[in-house]
């Protein structure tokens, strides 16, 4: 009886809408932080800063984004590489434009920016349903990525259209740029994943998280019972697109540091967010940091495996990543629709009977 | 200003063309979404596929030439046979069937009464395991098909209307070859869900599931069914497209230009699925046309799905696709 | 058990189904059947009964193999059709054998017509259109109703019309035992009183044999020769109608009545209530 | 005897002045005639049945009630007063919550969730609150939850107030919707078929709920049901329609012996 | 390491290269035992053109040793360039990536000779000079090119040229996604009838220009792609109708230097090709094999001059800075007169911006060439690159070394 959740008593109504009603699971969850902050940054190198731990953290962020426009409110999109375009090019524009703004601030702005785009794509999902709202969405995705493409001041005229970050510091640390240290970039990234999160849990418990839920699960009802439509999906779509937003600058300024947006910002990110979150587990906000690393990690484990280790040539070895990604996709969809936060449930559920099933 | 005009027209005809070319790539989601409700990504990937095995055929490559040489150290890339054609095609075919039996019994199997985006997601993998799969089959260079195409018709074309007009309109051999194909696709197709008790069933399926296998549909040879027809359009497709640009990888991105002619036509609709296409075509050189001067081009990208977006606004279920029923 | 043997034999008949001590897990936790078992005599009309969430439509779709698209599965037991064992048939095959089942919650197909939805009832049957032209209009005589709705959507109908459709549809595919999940929901009360009707009209002219889950107890055991009773995924009670008809539980929680007659809904006073057979 | 007690209450609710009026009410749909001309009141307090046979135009006059669906033709009168055309949810905030005839609940979502979210037009704290959970945002959601506890209780379903209300029995699901409706404290209250599906001891537990909701809260209800049994047992006043017209108004002792009725829906005197 | 691709869109282009780098390396392993006696040691790295991928490559292959990187790609190049630099680790993108690296002073860590895209438009303009008899005042010339990083460099060019010699141009954008569907783009060509055409695609966007070109019956032989688009894979799916059409050539296409006998020899009759071994003697794997003797040449230069066999990335750095490739040195290896001669130096990073101008002939199936080394105008690219390293010096405080 490792896990147990007999003798938890709670005797309050906020106690029991806690994040995490049991206190194993809190204690837990205080270790995994305390190590995340504390002992990672200590051993962590650029390998691991740059090849695993940013983008699994830049990536559950648009992860958690997309996971609380798709997951929770029901509404399916594929415009997340389009929405972190414009993340990535208003911190652009804005670190430019202010040099003396701190980074933070750029980054929370250009996904206030970012929201407010997110909005205007979102209107039509007032009407539009299902795929068809889905693949609308991917009209946001290709102007964007077509408008910051094709209006030189958005790159500030550079030759090629590149954007560069220039270099920032936070607490006198560069966080950005070359000279950036691994853990510099890690520690930003972890902060800003962690403080998403927390929104992301404060939004998704209370009655805005509900009025989502609501519209997913059935929003003619929805709107009967009380709910408005319009406010709640904006304002999904707005919240969703700031995530996406930050997390677009963040992979723009600390992950790579250099993007072109037909290229970093493509239809295949998008997609590769949506499969974050369905297999993590829509509607999960721990689904969708398991999703992330899940798609993330995936390909980077097979290609050490398979080249690294088994020395296969490097294209068969990408070939059948894309088959073992494949088949584990379907696969897992098959074992548990409801992603990898679902299994985990399921698990718990298991241990706490065991060891007497039923 | 005539020569404007003139020029517009030809754009337009063009783009007419060019339209019916992506309904047919278009053509293979509606089969498979009317059929069941899913919406098949993996439809782009098969397109590849499909013509990745044809050109492999004709051609006699062995398929997984690098892995087999890669394991057994051996050399060997080529049967060094030639197929006609015509066997080429119709083996590819076979081969289509095969794929819609596996991914019947390996995928939609499990997934029966899931919701639509569990489907979704799981032809996202299929379509990521066919990329894989197809380029370790076949191999990731560009392939020629080369299509016995009548040459006179782009010339017999624009020297007619040139005498007629005074100016000679342009158009692809390629293209007509494409509006033939797609016109008797589109025909039969549609008899067939029209006519046939199977198609009444298909429909029923899309709806739901349950109640489809209640009444004792066979929801797994409907699957079979349907995506073996998919991916015979999907083929026919590839024929079309691989004509034009080579048979290589970038031909499956060619699902992202179905996708606003699926929108605009309504998911469900074939004859939606060709006009989508028609309107999207010359849409959007229309729209490259007058719009090129004053905001540059590249628009043709989004300016599809704009277009289908705005008019989904008004007709939120596509053109002719069938209504969204609403009700408590 | 004891007992429906020796009906059987007395009524000289074959179980046409028998389910034999099943036990149902959705989603490989939750256990919902605890081994029920039960037999359904050829031409017999056999009702389940028992109140919400006792078992009664998993067992309804254990029989007819709707259970895995749901993610539930038979774990233990077994379940017979005709002699022959049934599990791992698949749902449509059974169909063909003959069973069919009426879904509970009105599963039409939305967009197809009402008409439409009925000819799809006909999907297995290969005896000729005019064949499955006579019965449409059978269906159509028994429901005037949905012949004035015909060419509207199915999602459109009313809930009353969407239910008639259901049944009208399994009607069409000719089968030799339907499996009715709540057939009375919905319907105006002479209606409920004609559906009955047509499953004794059924049953005695065309022996087709019927095994029904039903709330409204009052009419099922009237019409049906046997009933079952299930209690959180068990058979807490079986007999012949007439015997569970005359049973106190069964007259106070199923038929409402009390020792003094029919209660008035306005006269019960408390909520929660505790079984005698469940001590 | 449940006809002796049904007159004495609708002689309390008599005295009171309608909550609603409906007046000349026609809905069309294309060439559909679901309602024509249809006109009755609902009163203050009281339990008013909508009765019919099946396509009879019932939940479609509901939908009307709460702005579903627009009718053609025909006012709706709430608290004297004509109500402009208003979306759904707006109408929700003037205190007029439901239930539907085919279940419409939140199926992901918990009982407890489901519950709270009937409370959706009560619930005032700002999203930015929400966000941060501070101080407001969270004493507001317990003061709400202790109200969606309370309605738990009352409905006997605490047993199930986490579990995610898609996979529960038909039965308890309707006993969900009935608390999310109830949790709205509405003013005016919808029930499409609520003892559908039901056995007797079931329909007297929900005959129960609805009696007391309207003794306790003094809520009014409008109900639609085809066990006429209950029908006539608990309420006050009952509207007959038959393919979209009105054919019969009045307390239920009238009702039974109406003729027209009789023919065309009950079949059998009740 | 060679971060190449050979999967995803872009394989057809991505695969024969790394084929011609990799057999070139194998060949000089089994025939020489590697470079000064150090065997050479490739390490691919697949990034299938995607820059996260690229940047994994980076930065699992870093610790490896890795003496230079070769990107293959304008987008990785443009990540690995900050990273390179701070790191210490020479980037050698040859023919393409960021143009404003052939400043060594800006860039010390990178280079792209023997030519860059700046040079190729400019060697395209001076092509059609000479057609010209050197006055193309008031011609058409129209850039078809890749919405992309990579399809812009050379617009400030070509821009800057016409203002010099009078000539009229103008930008048709075309976006990878829709690189299969370029009707309207070339209808419009067609009816503005430039006289000329440049081109700067990659991937299936060469063969559909190609084909649509000869589809408006545009004269192919006043269509010039730049070195990426102008291989077999861009004018064999046109079949016939390419015939005549132009491309910028950075070396010799074919089969004919000694070079191929020895990779026969001791390359694919040993079953050591890296590919099927059928791409040899076609543009791309020649541009690869080719691009492996650069290398390997900046190795021995590196040797010699620090006189250690085993080298690290600083010492790489010198050698690719004092790499002088003249005609002596590739006819030694089996490449006579396959490239131009160039020489680097600590400021000139990029070359001497030569190159040929290929044909293609439909009839005999290959590439031929049909000019001499044309020199690109090298006063007038200096400064727009000296312009372009100095913003880049600007916005990330790089202060330029001296040289
Ligand atoms: N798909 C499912 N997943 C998990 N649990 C389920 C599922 N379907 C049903 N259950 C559970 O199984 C139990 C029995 O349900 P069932 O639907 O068989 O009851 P029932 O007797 O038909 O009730 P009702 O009269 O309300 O229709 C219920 O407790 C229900 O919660
Ligand atoms: N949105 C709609 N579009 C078309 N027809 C409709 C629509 N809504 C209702 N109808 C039709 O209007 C009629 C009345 O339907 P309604 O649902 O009101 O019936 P009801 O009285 O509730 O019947 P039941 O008792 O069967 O539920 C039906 O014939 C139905 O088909
Ligand atoms: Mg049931
Ligand atoms: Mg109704």
């Amino acid at each position: 009886m490792l896990y147990r959740e007999a003798g938890e008593f709670r005797t309050s109504y906020p106690d029991d809408s806690q994040t995490f009603p049991i206190s194993f699971d809190k204690y837990r969850y205080y270790a995994i932080l305390a190590v995340l902050v504390v002992v990672v940054p200590l051993v962590i190198n650029d390998y691991w800063a740059n090849a695993v731990l940013v983008p699994v953290l830049v990536w559950s962020i648009a992860a958690l984004g997309l996971n609380i426009l798709t997951g929770y409110c029901g509404q399916i999109s594929l415009g997340t590489g389009g929405f972190m375009a414009v993340g990535a090019y208003g911190c652009y524009k804005l670190m430019t434009a202010f040099p003396d703004l701190n980074i933070i601030f750029c980054i929370v702005l250009s996904g206030a920016i970012t929201a407010g785009v997110g909005i205007i794509f979102g209107l039509p999902s007032l009407r539009i349903k299902g795929f068809y709202l889905a693949v609308a969405t991917l009209a946001a995705q290709f102007f964007l990525v077509w408008l910051f493409n094709s209006f030189p001041w958005f790159y500030n005229y550079s030759a090629s259209g590149q954007i560069t970050v220039p270099e920032r510091t936070v607490l006198g640390f560069p966080v950005t740029g070359p000279y950036t240290e691994p853990w510099a970039k890690y520690l930003i990234c972890l902060a800003f994943a962690f403080a998403l999160a927390w929104l992301a849990r404060n939004l998704t418990r209370g009655s805005v998280g509900r009025s989502w839920m609501a519209i997913r699960d059935m929003d003619i009802a929805a709107e009967i019972i009380g709910v408005n439509p319009l406010k709640a999906k904006l304002q999904a779509f707005a919240v969703s697109s700031f995530f996406v937003g930050i997390a677009g600058a963040l992979f723009f300024s600390v992950y790579l540091g250099a993007v072109e947006a037909s290229e970093a910002f493509g239809i295949n990110q998008s997609f590769l967010v949506l499969f974050m979150v369905i297999i993590g587990g829509l509607g999960s906000i721990f689904g969708s940091f398991a999703g992330a690393a899940f798609i993330v990690l995936l390909p980077v484990l097979l290609k050490n495996l398979l080249v690294g280790k088994l020395s296969w040539p490097t294209d068969i070895a990408t070939n059948s990543e894309f088959i073992i990604v494949g088949a584990l996709i379907i696969f897992f969809l098959i074992v548990e629709p409801h992603g990898l936060a679902h299994l985990a449930r399921l698990f718990k559920e298991k241990l706490r009977l065991w060891p007497f099933p039923h | 200003m005539i020569e404007q005009l003139l020029y517009a027209i030809e754009v337009s005809l063009n783009g007419l063309m060019t339209g019916i070319l992506y309904s047919l790539v278009a053509l293979g989601f509606v089969l498979i979404f009317k059929a069941s409700g899913v919406f098949n990504y993996a439809q782009g990937i098969m397109v590849l596929f499909a013509a990745l095995t044809l050109v492999g055929l004709q051609s006699g490559q062995v398929p997984f030439a690098h892995l087999i040489n890669a394991i057994f150290g051996t050399h060997i890339y080529n049967f060094g046979w030639n197929l006609p054609a015509v066997a080429a095609i119709a083996l590819s075919a076979v081969v289509m069937v095969v794929l819609a039996m596996a991914v019947e019994k390996f995928i939609l199997k499990f997934l029966i009464n899931q919701e639509p985006v569990i489907l979704f997601m799981a032809t996202i993998g299929l379509a990521y395991f066919l990329e894989g799969f197809g380029e370790l089959m076949w191999g990731g260079e560009i392939k020629a098909i080369d299509l016995p195409l009548p040459v006179g018709i782009s010339d017999t074309v624009e020297r007619v209307t040139y005498d007629h007009f005074g100016y000679g309109f342009f158009i692809d051999r390629l293209d007509v070859a494409a509006a033939c194909v797609a016109a008797v696709l589109v025909l039969s197709l549609v008899l067939f869900f029209q006519y046939s008790k199977i198609g009444r069933a298909l429909r029923a399926v899309a709806d739901d599931h349950q109640a489809a296998l209640s009444v004792g549909i066979s929801l797994r040879y409907i699957w079979v069914v349907i995506w073996s027809i998919a991916g015979i359009v999907g083929l026919a497709a590839g024929i079309m497209w691989g004509a034009k640009s080579g048979v290589q990888f970038s031909l499956s991105l060619i699902a992202l230009k179905a996708l606003p002619v699926l929108m605009l036509g309504g998911f469900t609709s074939i004859p939606g699925a060709i006009l989508g296409g028609i309107i999207i075509g010359v849409g959007e050189k229309l729209f490259d046309f007058f719009m090129n001067p004053v905001i540059g081009g590249a628009t043709e990208n989004w300016f599809a799905y704009v277009l289908a977006l705005v008019f989904l606004v008004f007709r939120p279920q596509g053109l002719f696709g069938e209504k969204i029923i609403e009700r408590v | 058990m004891q007992d429906i043997l020796a009906a059987d034999t007395e009524l000289g008949r074959e179980a046409l189904l028998s389910v034999n001590n099943i036990e149902v897990i959705y989603n490989h936790v939750i256990l919902v059947l605890k081994g029920v078992s039960l037999e359904v005599p050829e031409g017999g009309i056999v009702a389940l009964l028992g109140g919400n969430g006792a078992g009664k439509t998993t067992t309804l779709k254990a029989v007819s193999n709707l259970l895995k698209s749901e993610r539930g599965e038979v774990t233990k037991g077994s379940i017979a059709y005709d002699g022959e064992p049934v599990q791992n048939l698949d749902p449509s095959e059974l169909v063909r054998k003959g069973v069919i089942q009426v879904m509970e919650g009105r599963h039409c197909f939305e967009h197809l017509t009402v008409e439409e939805n009925l000819i799809v009832g006909a999907f297995t049957r290969r005896d000729g259109a005019s064949n499955i032209a006579r019965d449409l209009d059978l269906v159509y005589s028994y429901f005037p109703r949905l012949k004035d709705r015909r060419k509207s959507q199915a999602g459109y109908a009313s809930g009353g019309e969407q239910q008639m459709c259901v049944l009208g549809r399994a009607l069409m595919s000719r089968p030799k035992m339907i499996l009715l999940d709540e057939p009375s929901m919905g319907l105006a009360p002479q209606l409920v009183e004609e559906i009955f009707q047509i499953v004794r009209d059924l049953n005695a002219n065309e022996g087709v044999t019927f095994l029904l889950a039903e709330q409204n107890t009052n009419i099922a055991l009237r019409y049906a020769q046997y009933g079952y009773i299930l209690e959180s995924g068990r058979v807490v009670l079986d007999g012949p109608a007439s015997e569970l008809r005359k049973n106190p539980d069964v007259r106070e929680f199923y038929l409402g009545m009390s020792e003094s007659g029919r209660k008035s809904f306005r006269d019960v006073r408390s909520y929660r209530r505790r079984k005698r057979w469940l001590n | 005897m449940g006809d002796v007690a049904g007159s004495e209450r609708a002689s309390m609710g008599e005295s009171k002045p309608p909550l609603m009026e409906l007046r000349g009410i026609t809905l069309r749909f294309g060439g559909v005639l679901a309602i024509s001309d249809v006109s009755f009141d609902i009163r203050e307090g009281e339990i008013r049945a909508i009765i019919g046979p099946n396509g009879a135009g019932k939940s479609s006059m509901l939908n009307v009630i709460s702005g579903f669906y627009h009718p053609q033709e025909g006012n709706i009168l709430f608290r004297g007063e004509v109500r402009p055309f208003m979306r759904p949810h707006r109408v929700a905030a003037l205190g007029i919550a439901r239930t539907f005839q085919n279940i419409a609940l939140f199926k992901r979502m918990t009982t407890l969730d489901n519950i709270m979210t009937g409370r959706m037009t009560l619930m005032k704290s700002s999203f930015a609150a929400q966000a941060l959970w501070w101080g407001s945002a969270e004493r507001e959601e317990s003061a709400h939850r202790e109200k969606a506890e309370e309605i738990i209780d009352f409905l006997g379903i605490q047993a199930i107030r986490k579990v995610p209300v898609g996979t529960l029995p038909y039965g308890l699901q309707k006993r969900v919707e009935l608390g999310r409706a109830l949790a709205a404290e509405p003013r005016l209250l919808l029930l499409d078929e609520p003892m559908a599906g039901m056995n007797v001891e079931e329909k007297e537990d929900m005959s129960r709920f609805i009696l007391d909701v309207n003794d306790e809260f003094g809520t009014t209800i409008a109900l639609i049901e085809h066990d006429m049994g209950v029908v006539m047992d608990i309420s006050d006043r009952i509207v007959v329609m038959d393919y979209g017209k009105k054919i019969g108004d009045g307390k239920p002792g009238e009702i039974r012996k109406n003729q027209d009725v009789i023919d065309a829906y009950l079949g059998v005197p009740h | 390491p060679w971060l190449g691709y050979r999967t995803g869109p872009f394989s057809p282009g991505g695969i024969p290269t790394g084929d011609g780098f990799h057999d070139y390396m194998t060949l000089l392993n089994e025939r020489d035992g590697g470079i000064g006696g150090v065997r050479v040691q490739v390490i691919d790295c697949e990034t299938a053109y995607n820059t996260q991928k690229g940047v994994e490559c980076y930065e699992s292959t870093k610790g490896q040793g890795s003496l230079v990187y070769q990107p293959l790609s304008t987008g990785i190049t443009y990540q690995l360039i900050p990273k390179g630099t701070a790191e210490g680790i020479p980037i050698l993108s040859s023919g393409y990536g960021r143009t404003a690296a052939a400043n060594g002073r800006y860039f010390p860590w990178v280079f792209n000779f023997p030519a860059h895209y700046w040079d190729g438009a400019s060697i395209a303009i001076k092509h059609i000079l000479d057609l010209n008899g050197g006055d193309i005042a008031g011609k058409k010339v129209t850039l078809v090119h890749l919405n992309a990083a990579y399809g812009r460099e050379p617009i400030p060019t070509l821009e800057e040229l016409a203002k010099i010699h009078g000539f009229e141009v103008d930008f048709v954008p075309i976006d990878f996604a829709s690189s299969q569907e370029q009707k309207s783009q070339w209808l419009d060509i067609r009816r503005k009838k430039p006289d000329y055409i440049l081109m700067w695609g990659w991937g299936i966007m060469n063969a559909v220009a190609v084909q649509e070109a000869a589809n408006i019956r545009f004269p192919l032989e006043n269509f010039i792609g730049i070195w990426w688009s102008g291989s077999e894979n861009d004018v064999l799916p046109a079949g016939e109708r390419a015939h005549g059409y132009k491309a910028l050539a950075l070396h010799r296409p074919g089969t004919d230097a000694p070079i191929f006998d020895d990779l026969q020899k001791h390359v694919f009759d040993k079953g050591l090709a890296s590919g099927t071994g059928e791409h040899s003697g076609t543009v791309l794997y020649n541009r690869g094999a080719y691009g492996a003797m650069l290398t390997a040449e900046a190795i021995k230069t590196a040797q010699e001059i620090h006189g250690v066999a085993d080298i690290t990335p600083a010492m790489m750095r010198d050698g690719l800075e004092n790499l002088v490739i003249t005609e002596e040195k590739m006819a030694a290896n089996g490449f006579p007169n396959f490239g131009p001669p160039f020489a680097v130096s600590c400021e000139n990073h990029g070359g001497d911006g030569k190159a040929w101008i290929q044909q293609w002939d439909a009839h005999a199936k290959e590439w031929k060439l049909v000019s001499d080394l044309i020199q690109s105008d090298k006063e007038l690219i200096n400064r727009l690159v000296l312009e372009d390293a100095e913003k880049y010096a600007a916005e990330n405080n790089i202060e330029p070394r001296e040289c």
